[in-house]
């Protein structure tokens, strides 16, 4: 008998198996095709302040192993988020959901935690600091510690529920980052976001992408992920959910030996609709097969001495 | 929207870089103007491919070898298999034909005309086709409209088949309605020169296909839509070029 | 008639492809099998002062369409590749070579070019200040402009030859440190390194490299390098040579447009040992097919406005 | 070092998790104790397999499925090409032998030493076989090497077959000199037991396979050693263990 039980701050979830934000909407899509309820969790469509049509298209390219995104946070609003996306989403998904936050300023981000706050379906609020794709915002939050510490004593301030906060691989030192959000007060870290890339178009000599770049995702990233997610471990004591290129049973084992306690499902919700649901599966499987019985156990499993 | 793993049961060339496979599998919530989205061994992405003609138990896709992908499926034996999900997009809306619906396919966009020609034919309604293509070498299907008992009109670009210039140059005829598919430019042009309502058919690099990951929305009169899920048929009235 | 010269700092190439250090060898292996003399140049194995083990295996870890490496700068000393190793790469290789050098401190940088800049038969030297692989030394030097800086300063100061500056792509800001290398004297830079990452096994549950991380290479960190290359040809002027899962000719062409005069193959080389020789027949159908008669033509190309 | 495309004859479960498979292809410049190296669709390294027998146009390589990789070979059909780099490794020096030599192998590591027995065997040497396994239904190829005329010993960890222990346990014999291949705690303890010279078959995780990448160094008495092209056979001489 295997327990695949993990708990995020006080948060229990059935299982680790988190479709990342971007990657799964607000659930419904999958909804039509398999009953969500399943998964750990989900962390729905990072929302902004106001709405946002995001970048001009196109804004998906594709690479070896992996897939390039330029969408730029579109979304509605936290307004309609809360009026019609969240009591939409609670009549397919009944477990707490992870809110995706994000912001061009500190104000934006700590205005928008403490809207979402008052929502009793979010368990944890997952503050995107790292997106690649918006401009004067987004990842530059996320690439110093002084202000990755500051939008987390921001949010942190204005609601009492856990904030994770979503670092960005695109750095020197991510331990660092780390590091510097748990001494800010932050309830946990989410890491990998999307490593910053771009492709050529040959015939047209110019970016596929009209945002020229855009992050890369799948299973090309999860090399890296892992190592942030081993690198962040030693640096804090606060939960890590691990992401980036997870795309079968076997990677949600290999990231919580390297120190996650929660997983996130990205790039491969889009290949196949039902990968989330194929992994939550197979867990219970891998893990008799690798003789682990309680998941729990596992996190950080690969750290000796 | 369904998972589907089809067998391919031939997988010829009909014309310059053009290829038509048909495959045998469940085709169950497949409609005219909607496409399928192929997973090709050692490429990422899946590939979105717009359904020409389909029955119960079998399916027609007509693509063109434009990358390193679709050049891979050009390759693809008979009793391969492919993995496909199935039922995507919104698919054209028949019911505002008229009885005398226009059709204009361009390149890549002439297949999906067909299956709605027969769609519209079995709703008793005859459609007019116009098929545009760059040159003779890479026309196709006219015989099949034809077959149909469609009043057909080829255009070519460089004037080697048919009518030179583009569908638009063929278009000064008596119709009701119109439905197109074809290369921006081309949907531009028949937006500019058509006389009344119609549905248009766009493309765009698409992440998922199936409305999750917002990457190929696009703006109209009526909000943002997603090509792969509120599309990638738009009607004359909403689009914003 | 297409023509695929292309001119590094006054050294000019018959074509762009050149196969990375530590991929290659001193070319002994691969002249087995083909005349490596097809190729515009190869970078040597990486050299240091001392003769070098490097890491305890395992080294070599595979990823999704990538591969780790940890092999951590295994080089038998200047003084022997100057003694053995170079006379005997002259037998196989009639072209200048791009003498590949790495160090744990700015003397030992320096004495090394200083070295190295006496044999006739080097045509650049490509100074590795982004080993991800060795502690104390390597990568260090290449993850702050000031260290990059000060490698470059040194080297230049002893040497007549070309230096081309080999960049890390683990940083905040490659283009910074680019631009502290062209400042501080560099006649180019190359980029990009290997990726730190790493995989664990899951069996006994501990890292699979014994050196826990190693650098990624492959067509995986393509659109990484890419961008890196892109970024880094708008923020210095002297020429780059771009590398990082280069692996067909079409990948050659994609990285001259975004700014690249040439380009580095790696992990390509131990997959096919024919990629290279491969890449460089190939080249001149891929530039009919996309109409391009000279290849510098098409450096940067993809930069408009 | 030749890059030669094989096709699949056979490939057919012949123990627990253990596939032989026959290639029909040139087989030049193969020896006993060398390796292949195999490109698996999907999968960016290089799968290197031990040669188990050869003609000069067949191959016959046997493999342990252990990951994935070795699980998409056992899958493989045949009629389906292989891309392998061969004529990979040092191979056995069988010219130090004496006339009595003793052939051990462990596991995944009995199959060169069904090729080594032949060599030796048309050399006029008439070899003796220790063939170890963890079960009886791990064991394998007992009856080849006895058609070979090898005195044929097999131990099994758990004495579900044979001599119950270790290869060790059944090397009490009188031999001119050893050939081993195995697992290294395997290749450790008959360096201990055993009595005369003899040459051992390491593995170690390679990234190229044929001496480029530095990837499989390991330290022996007389320097560095790269097991992929200055092995995989080593001397009892220069093992540091």
């Amino acid at each position: 008998m295997t327990n695949t039980q993990v708990t995020l701050s006080g948060l229990t979830l059935s299982n680790p198996v988190i479709p990342a934000s971007g990657t799964f909407g607000y659930g419904y899509e999958f909804a039509e095709i398999y009953d969500i309820n399943c998964l750990g969790s989900f962390s729905f469509k990072g929302t902004t302040r106001e709405p946002r049509f995001g970048n001009e298209p196109p804004r998906i390219a594709e690479t070896a192993s992996g897939m390039l995104n330029a969408v730029g946070l579109q979304n509605p609003g936290i307004d309609k988020v809360i009026s019609e996306e969240l009591p939409k989403l609670r009549k397919v998904f009944r477990k707490p959901v992870v809110a995706n936050i994000s912001g061009f300023s500190i104000d934006e981000y700590a205005e928008c935690c403490e809207r979402i706050d008052k929502e009793e379906g979010v368990g944890l609020i997952e503050v995107n600091i790292s997106c690649p794709n918006v401009h004067c915002g987004g990842m530059s939050f996320g690439t110093s510690p002084e202000s990755a510490a500051e939008v987390t004593r921001a949010v942190k301030a204005v609601t009492s529920k856990p904030v994770y906060m979503k670092l960005s691989p695109n750095v020197t030192d991510i331990a660092a980052i780390a590091k510097a959000c748990e001494d800010a007060g932050a309830d946990g870290v989410s890491l990998i976001n999307t490593l910053m890339g771009m492709r050529i178009d040959l015939r047209h000599r110019a970016p596929v992408l009209r945002n020229v770049t855009g992050g890369l995702s799948g299973p090309a990233v999860f090399p890296v992920a892992l190592r942030m997610v081993w690198q962040v471990y030693e640096a804090v004591r606060i939960p890590i959910i691990g992401m980036g290129g997870v795309a079968c049973a076997e990677d949600v084992i290999e990231m919580m030996l390297a120190g996650a306690t929660a997983v996130e499902v990205g790039a491969a919700n889009l290949v196949d609709p039902f990968a989330s649901k194929k992994i939550v599966e197979e867990l219970p499987r891998v893990m008799e097969r690798l003789h682990i019985e309680n998941l729990t156990d596992i996190i950080g499993g690969a750290h000796h001495g | 929207m369904y998972n589907v793993d089809f067998k391919i049961i031939s997988n010829r060339k009909i014309a310059k870089n053009t290829f038509e496979m048909t495959l045998s599998g469940d085709t169950r919530g497949i409609a005219p103007g909607q496409f399928v989205n192929l997973k090709l061994d050692g490429f990422y992405l899946r590939r979105p491919i717009s359904v020409c003609d389909y029955t119960p138990d079998t399916l027609t896709l007509i693509y063109k070898v434009v990358g390193h992908g679709t050049e891979a499926m050009s390759k693809m034996a008979p009793g391969e298999t492919l993995d496909a999900l199935t039922g995507l997009g919104n698919g054209y809306d028949t019911s505002r034909s008229g009885d005398r619906p226009l059709l204009i396919g361009g390149g890549a966009g002439v297949p999906p005309m067909y299956v709605l020609a027969k769609k519209l034919l079995a709703e008793g309604k005859k459609s007019t086709a116009i098929l545009g293509f760059n040159s003779a070498d890479e026309a196709f299907y006219e015989a099949e409209f034809k077959a149909l008992g469609c009043e057909t009109y080829v255009t070519t670009a460089d004037g080697s088949y048919g009518i030179r210039g583009f569908v638009t140059d063929a278009m000064d005829l008596d119709y009701t309605y119109f439905y197109t598919c074809g290369p921006e430019p081309m949907l531009r042009a028949v937006y500019n020169k058509s006389v009344t309502s119609g549905q248009f058919s766009f493309e765009e690099r698409m992440g998922c296909g199936f409305g999750a990951c917002m990457g190929c929305t696009c703006k109209t009169k009526y909000g943002h839509k997603r090509i792969c899920k509120d599309g990638p048929v738009l009607t004359r009235e909403e689009i914003v070029w």
